[in-house]
């Protein structure tokens, strides 16, 4: 890898629009994540959040406004083209697949990964970090309960060691305890130099990880603080995510 | 007595390979890609049709001639669901059978109009001379096609099971979204699988044109039969529609058999209703749908 | 959903009327085509479009009521068609009961195929119980209804579209009640989902099963105002041309619109009839369209004029 | 110069296509021959074809069209007996008239319709003829039977035992398969079983040609004849060497020695470039039949035709044509053709006469 | 109201639910929490016959209701709503609540054909029900949207509402504030302390956070590993070592 400077911008929203047929979900949003930075996204139901974060990861099409990597433009790229680049996202409500054993959907988190042996130490870790994982390698993933689908889906989002993780509300039914749990494993991939995007509706624990946070409504960016600043800021976490 | 018994276990595991084989491309395209492909049938035909075209008309021996047609079918496969089939992907399951309904009437009649309504002859790979085993008989055809039917059923059950591609197949159709996020180009995977699913298809209609014949207006029938073997086995799973052709063979040569021959139609349909009724699911079929 | 029951009501009264002053008995003859139509999709329409299965098997009610209507109203038996018709309308409904029992546990495409499945059944046993039915060799010379010669203004074909009309009439308001009826609005749920459904306290199988054994009836009818009409029944009855023509006309309609199957009706027949005049190349270019109509109007004519003209369109429970 | 329409209602898609389509390559020659010789102020015909596939709701629609619509004086149809009942109700009503050279079901001409005519044999017509022929020709004593399943194999094999019972033939087994099937080996497995001296079958084309073609590889080796359109260059070309010294009833063989049969075998490979077979034939003498009856008639109107037809005298490739007063055809021949070297050679020949 | 005796569970080798004890009395909240994979949504499934218990009972007004069916519990008045987001998803979210109104709109099949006399006041009814039901849930704004169309976070309320609308006497919500932010979390608190007497008679509760748990809940239910851990008034668990241990992290 390059060496990167830490305040190098890897990714660029600028002015996106985006939406559902011939409703327009995002009006214009403009976002920028650096280089190990972990930057949080937050509002209320419905604001947009994961629209936003589908459009960066290309499940979406933007209608306007340019999404950058390093600088390229990648807007209308492929889901694959743009995990290729090194941008991986954890979609909201899990979608794991369910016909398939828990072993099969987290090695399928490495598809992209040609060495086996990569693969198996990647799996390996993935199962370290998660233990009820491993304990549950051949069961269907379609049978596991709400909070087990959800580690699945975050391991299956760490097996490609991207760049730029994604995660859309990663504590979504897990128990606090297990929470606190994924929330660590953030911080030590954002150690390690990953960038993080994430939404997440437990805004103390996601104002505790990032380092910065957009506030959304309704498809637009209405602030952009610190995570200091937002957090000594009652008045719009009031107003917008609670106390 | 027992040599007649014999022989017609044996003519029903011969027809149940087959029927496995028919059934083939529409266990992925139906069993696993859960398109309710009406014109399953129809590219079995045109496997037959193109088959005696390359053989009889163009003089290609049975070999190079499968290769040209698996080729031609599996770019049309490709194709067709690149450009018609994409576009009712996501809009649940009616437009899918209305389209390939209106797909297997344009292709069954516009077959009808270009090569007519006469049986054809495909070239077949080894003689017909019969064969005899002891008490009961066969061809060395049959033996050969039962030999590819079952390498192109383990083949195919080890591309599903085993592979990369599988898997990417399998993670496609139960989640397409999870699947573009892991990396996996969906489009290219169920144009593949669609190419695939014609192309066993086909094969199978020029295989078992040698045996019997090529006939533009063969479709509808295939169809009904491939259904049948889809479902007792039990959807997407190979094994199961190995198994399902065999039973549905077997069962229908005793029938015949002992019973009656002009109701042999009717046992199949008469065993998918009993194997439903105990198990609602087919025979062999994964469920991991929790409230 | 105002604007759906004034649709029905509109085409009930032109097929009156067209009917009493037509003079064409070819025209006539697509007239009733269209009616039996109509009343055979509508049917299909219940379970399609309102319990959200997809029947393959939906003939075998249209065969069985055509069956019974000629069996009922032969020499042998002689039963006059006032009788004959409901009574092969309950026997298509209890059919419908006794294979509801067994494919509504099914969904998906278990439930597409068995239902098949029982339509092959009948279609084989049709061919082959030769003491009942006579075999591939059919029944014929069902007599005309009587009851069509009492008023001489009814002589030919009128007769037959002023019974479809009032066939179909029947259908349209059994369709509409079913709809608008708390097992309607059971039955919608159902469909778009099973969990909450029952967890709402819907037990499915009541339901699936009452739409069922209604539409099975309506099947019914219309297989026998068939069986009436063209005075012959055969085992062609069950077969899958007949599957096709209902599945094309319900989803080119519109599943899940009162008015869907009407269109569908209307424009299947009429494109059969018309595509004639193109001799060979008529069966390849309807296939053709129906793919057009599918990539161009996914969700029918009647979705493309909810999504277009949404004021035509008020959703059912802001009546 | 005066054109009439006639209407012609075949299956043209569906399971029996490929025998319609050469009913209606039949009834072209027919047209093109007497158009050909009208020269400039005689009668053109114009042929109105329609597909009836074979089911009845379709054929009435058919029959409605061409009545209605194109107005057409006369119609030749349909093929499939229960469709041409269907269709019957439907002349009868407007009282159009209508032959059919195809559908064999003996009773039809039994309905008392008066617009009914059939220029053909019926099975049980050619039973009479041949039943006594085929037991003594090839000696045999125990017969299996296989059939189609539909009102046109069955009606041949009932007919056709009856009438072998009563030559001395004795019944080993009666199957029947239905359209379509392509495995006959159960099927064969039990034939062979019953160890039958001849074996009578009543398929068409591509159902005969994969039966006879098993018969040999499961082994059977007796005598094969029946009805169907066998005496054909397809079917031969098709079952291959099994073809090979199988006896069948057939109304008509190109290899028929007459020369209005030259004419028309040399005119129909002319324009198809295959020989014309059994259902060819019997598009072709429908048409004439009916063209001839039109001309008699000095008007085309469906009354005038229907009066001019019970007077039919028409000399075809396979006989003499006449009706009786129920408008069954007669005075035409039959022939038993054996297959040989790929060609029907004409064993024993037979006129149709009323019964 | 709701006893629960001995329930166990298991699937092949796991053991989901195992012997589990306790009780909803009339007018309280009781809250089933629990590590992930402890069985909580097991034993939603098992109580409302959606599961077939292996072992156990349910007792429902003191009548054994084990293994009813899950319309059959709906019909005695236990609605509950489900961890995997369920809703009509082709229908407005009005309609929504509207279908969900099915007992109240329940008539006998024959009058299909014969419309009630009172069928168009009932109508009505529910129409004026479902309106009032979508305000509480904080959805009256979204009323047309297609329920396929709605954000997560509506999702989940829009259940609850749909819940509501089949007129529950127990009410079991299954993790209903997942994908609620804070702020949000608390206004639904505020509803669920509401409901009990008034929409309700009571509430069983699974949920992960543990501040809406602690301020809604009469009593805690707290298990793990398929068994019951403790269980108490919500001060007593929040001071349970065990439970602080095995679940809550540093949430509490
Ligand atoms: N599949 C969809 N089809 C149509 N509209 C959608 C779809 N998904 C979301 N929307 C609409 O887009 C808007 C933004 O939704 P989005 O899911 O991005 O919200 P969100 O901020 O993630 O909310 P939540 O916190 O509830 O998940 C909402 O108005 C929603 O109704
Ligand atoms: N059908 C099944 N087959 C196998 N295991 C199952 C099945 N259903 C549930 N389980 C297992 O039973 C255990 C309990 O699951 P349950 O869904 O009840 O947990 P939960 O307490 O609701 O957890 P969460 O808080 O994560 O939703 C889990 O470990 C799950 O994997
Ligand atoms: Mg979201
Ligand atoms: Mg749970």
């Amino acid at each position: 890898m390059t060496h990167q400077n830490e305040s190098e911008v890897l990714l660029e929203l600028d002015n996106v629009v985006a939406g559902y047929g011939n409703l327009v979900a995002l009006h214009g949003i403009s976002l920028s994540v650096r280089h190990k930075e972990v930057v949080a996204l937050l509002g209320a139901n419905g604001a947009g959040k994961s629209t936003t974060l589908r459009t960066i990861s290309g499940l979406i099409k933007p209608s306007a406004g340019a999404i950058r990597w390093k600088g390229q433009g990648i807007a209308g790229s492929p889901p694959e083209a743009i995990l290729r680049l090194g941008i991986s996202h954890c979609p909201e409500e899990r979608h794991v697949w369910p016909e398939m054993t828990v072993e099969e959907n987290v090695e399928l988190g490495g598809y992209l990964l040609n060495s086996k042996v990569e693969l198996r130490r990647r799996k390996e870790i993935a199962f370290h970090r998660f233990p009820r994982l491993r304990e549950r390698a051949r069961q269907l993933a379609g049978t596991l309960s709400g909070g087990e689908q959800q580690m699945l889906a975050i391991a299956r989002a760490l097996m490609s060691e991207p760049q730029l993780l994604i995660l859309d509300e990663p504590s979504l039914g897990l128990s606090p305890r297990m929470a606190d749990e994924v929330f660590d494993v953030i911080r030590e991939i954002n150690a390690h130099g990953v960038s993080i995007l994430v939404v997440e509706q437990n805004v103390h624990k996601a104002l505790n990880v990032a380092s910065r946070a957009y506030v959304l409504e309704t498809g637009e960016v209405i602030a952009e603080k610190d995570s200091a600043s937002l957090k000594n800021d009652p008045e719009l976490l009031n107003a917008y995510l609670g106390g | 007595m027992f040599d007649l018994f014999l022989q017609f276990v044996l003519n029903g595991l011969v027809n149940g390979t087959f029927y496995a084989l028919s059934a083939l491309g529409l266990t992925l395209i139906f069993g696993l890609m859960r398109l309710v492909n009406f014109a399953h049938g129809e590219f079995y035909m045109m496997g037959g049709i193109l088959g005696w075209v390359v053989t009889s008309q163009l003089g290609l021996d049975f070999f190079s001639g499968l290769v040209v047609v698996v080729a031609v079918m599996a770019a049309f496969g490709w194709l067709l669901d690149r450009f018609i089939i994409v576009r009712v992907r996501d809009k649940g399951p009616e437009p899918g059978i209305l389209l390939t309904i209106g797909l297997a009437i344009f292709l069954t009649n516009t077959a009808l109009l270009l090569v007519g309504t006469a049986p054809h002859k495909v070239v077949a790979p080894v003689s017909n001379a019969p064969l005899l085993l002891g008490p009961v008989i066969i061809t060395k055809v049959r033996i050969f096609a039962v030999a590819v039917s079952i390498l192109a059923i383990v083949g195919a059950r080890l591309l599903i099971q085993k592979t990369k591609l599988g898997r990417a197949m399998r993670a496609t159709f139960q989640d397409a979204t999870a699947a573009s996020l892991v990396g996996i180009n969906t489009a290219s995977i169920y144009a593949s699988t669609f190419a695939l699913g014609s192309a066993l298809a086909a094969t199978s209609g020029m295989l078992l044109g040698s045996i019997y014949v090529a006939q533009a207006s063969i479709g509808g029938l295939i169809s009904l039969k491939a259904f049948v073997v889809v479902i007792l086995g039990g959807m997407g799973n190979f094994a199961g529609a190995i198994l399902g052709g065999l039973i549905l063979g077997v069962a229908e040569a005793l029938w015949g058999g002992y019973v009656q021959t002009g109701t042999v139609d009717m046992v199949g349909f008469a065993l998918v209703i009993l194997i439903l009724f105990f198990r609602p699911y087919g025979l062999f079929s994964i469920r991991a749908e929790r409230a | 959903m105002n604007f759906e029951r004034n649709a029905m009501a509109a085409f009930l009264v032109i097929a009156f009327l067209l009917g009493a002053f037509l003079q064409n008995e070819y025209l006539l003859h697509i007239l009733i085509l269209v009616l039996l139509y109509t009343i055979l999709s509508a049917s299909l329409n219940l379970i399609v479009g309102y319990v959200g299965e997809f029947p393959l098997g939906h003939v075998a009610f249209f065969g069985l009521g055509a069956y019974s209507v000629a069996i009922l109203s032969s020499p042998d038996v002689g039963w006059p068609m006032l009788v004959t018709i409901p009574l092969a309308a309950v026997i298509a409904a209890v059919a419908g009961w006794f294979i509801g029992r067994i494919t509504l546990r099914l969904n998906g495409p278990f439930f597409v195929i068995v239902t098949l499945a029982f339509a092959e059944v009948l279609r084989l046993l049709a061919s082959n119980w030769i003491g009942l039915t006579n075999g591939p060799m059919g029944i014929s010379g069902i007599a005309r209804p009587a009851i069509l010669d009492w008023w001489p203004w009814l002589h030919g074909k009128r007769g037959f579209v002023m019974m479809g009309v009032v066939l179909t009439a029947f259908t349209l308001f059994v369709t509409w009640r079913v709809v608008r009826s708390s097992a309607g609005r059971a039955a919608v749920t159902l469909r778009e989902n099973n969990y909450v459904a029952q967890s709402v306290g819907i037990n499915p199988l009541r339901y699936s099963m009452f739409v069922f054994v209604v539409a099975a009836f309506l099947a019914g009818v219309s297989g026998a105002y068939y069986a009436t009409y063209i005075s012959f029944v055969g085992p062609e009855v069950f077969a899958f041309p007949f599957t096709a023509t209902m599945i094309i006309i319900v989803l080119l309609g519109g599943k899940g619109s009162l008015v869907g199957p009407i269109l569908g009706a209307v424009i299947v027949t009429l494109l059969e009839e018309y595509l004639r005049e193109f001799k060979e190349v008529r069966l390849s270019l309807f296939g053709l369209i129906v793919m057009a109509v599918v990539l161009f109007a996914p969700d029918g004519v009647m979705g493309y004029v909810r999504r277009r003209f949404p004021i035509f369109y008020k959703r059912a429970s802001h009546a | 110069a005066e054109t009439v329409k006639i209407g012609l209602i075949e299956p043209l898609t569906g399971s029996v296509a490929y025998n319609g389509v050469s009913a209606v390559n039949g009834a072209k020659i027919a047209v093109a021959e007497r158009n050909a010789k009208a020269g400039e102020n005689g009668v053109k015909y114009e042929l109105v074809v329609e597909d009836g596939q074979c089911q009845p709701s379709k054929t009435v629609s058919a029959a409605e069209k061409l009545i209605q619509k194109d107005q057409v004086p006369v119609i030749v149809g349909a093929f499939c007996s229960s469709a041409t009942i269907a269709a019957m109700s439907v002349i009868e009503k407007y009282q159009v008239p209508m032959v059919s050279g195809i559908s064999s079901k003996s009773d039809l001409t039994e309905r008392g319709n008066k617009w009914f005519f059939r220029s053909a044999e019926t099975d049980g017509l050619l039973a009479k003829a041949f039943a006594k022929i085929l037991v003594d020709q090839l000696k045999l004593k125990k017969i299996a039977y296989i059939g189609v399943n539909d009102d046109w194999g069955r009606g041949g094999i009932s007919e056709f035992s009856s009438q072998i019972e009563a030559a001395g033939g004795e019944t080993a087994m009666k199957l029947y398969f239905d359209h379509g099937a392509t495995d006959f080996y159960t099927l064969l497995t039990r034939v062979r079983a019953a160890k039958p001296d001849g074996v009578f079958v009543a398929a068409e084309t591509q159902d005969g040609s994969i039966l006879v073609k098993q018969m040999k590889e499961v082994g059977l080796e007796s005598q094969v004849f029946g009805v169907g359109s066998w005496a054909t260059a397809d079917f031969v070309k098709l079952a291959g060497e099994a073809a090979e010294g199988i006896h069948a009833a057939v109304p008509y063989a190109y290899t028929i020695d007459r020369p209005e049969n030259k004419v028309f075998v040399k005119e129909y490979q002319e324009a198809y470039n295959e020989l014309p077979g059994k259902y060819s034939a019997a598009g072709y003498n429908a048409l004439n039949i009916v063209m001839d009856a039109i001309e008699r008639a000095g008007e085309a109107t469906p009354q005038k035709i229907r009066d001019a037809l019970p007077a039919t005298d028409y000399k075809g490739p396979n006989g003499t044509f006449k009706f009786t007063d129920k408008g069954q055809g007669y005075g035409f021949d039959a022939v038993l053709v054996k297959l040989h070297e790929g060609a029907p050679q004409i064993v024993d020949r037979a006129t149709v006469t009323p019964e | 109201m709701l006893e629960v005796k001995g329930l166990s569970k298991s699937f092949g080798g796991i053991h989901a639910v195992q012997d589990i004890n306790f009780t909803v009395p009339k007018g309280q909240i009781v809250s089933l929490i629990g590590p992930n994979g402890a069985g909580k949504t097991t034993c939603f499934n098992l109580i409302t016959g959606f599961y077939q218990p292996t072992r156990g009972q349910v007792f429902w007004d003191g009548a054994d209701v084990t293994a009813s069916k899950p319309y059959d519990m709906a019909q005695r008045g236990v609605i509950r709503t489900f961890q995997k987001t369920n809703v009509l998803r082709g229908l407005s979210a009005f309609e929504n609540i509207v279908h969900a109104h099915y007992l109240r709109d329940r008539t006998p099949l024959w009058r299909t054909f014969w419309r009630a006399p009172d069928s168009r006041r009932v109508q009505a009814e529910i129409q004026e029900s479902a309106r009032a039901i979508l305000d509480l849930v904080g959805l009256g704004k979204r009323q047309d949207v297609e329920a396929g169309s709605l954000s997560c976070g509506e999702l989940r309320l829009l259940e609850v509402g749909v819940a509501l609308g089949a007129k529950p006497r127990l009410l079991m919500l299954d993790e209903p504030a997942a994908g609620l932010n804070s702020r949000e979390a608390e206004g639904l608190g505020g509803l669920l302390r509401t409901l009990p007497g008034k929409w309700v008679e009571s509430l069983l509760l699974v949920e992960h956070n543990m501040h809406l748990v602690m301020q809604v809940s009469h009593h805690v239910v707290v298990m793990n590993f398929g068994k019951k851990l403790a269980a108490g008034t919500p001060a007593e668990i929040q001071a349970n070592e065990e439970v602080l241990e095995a679940y809550m992290g540093t949430a509490a």
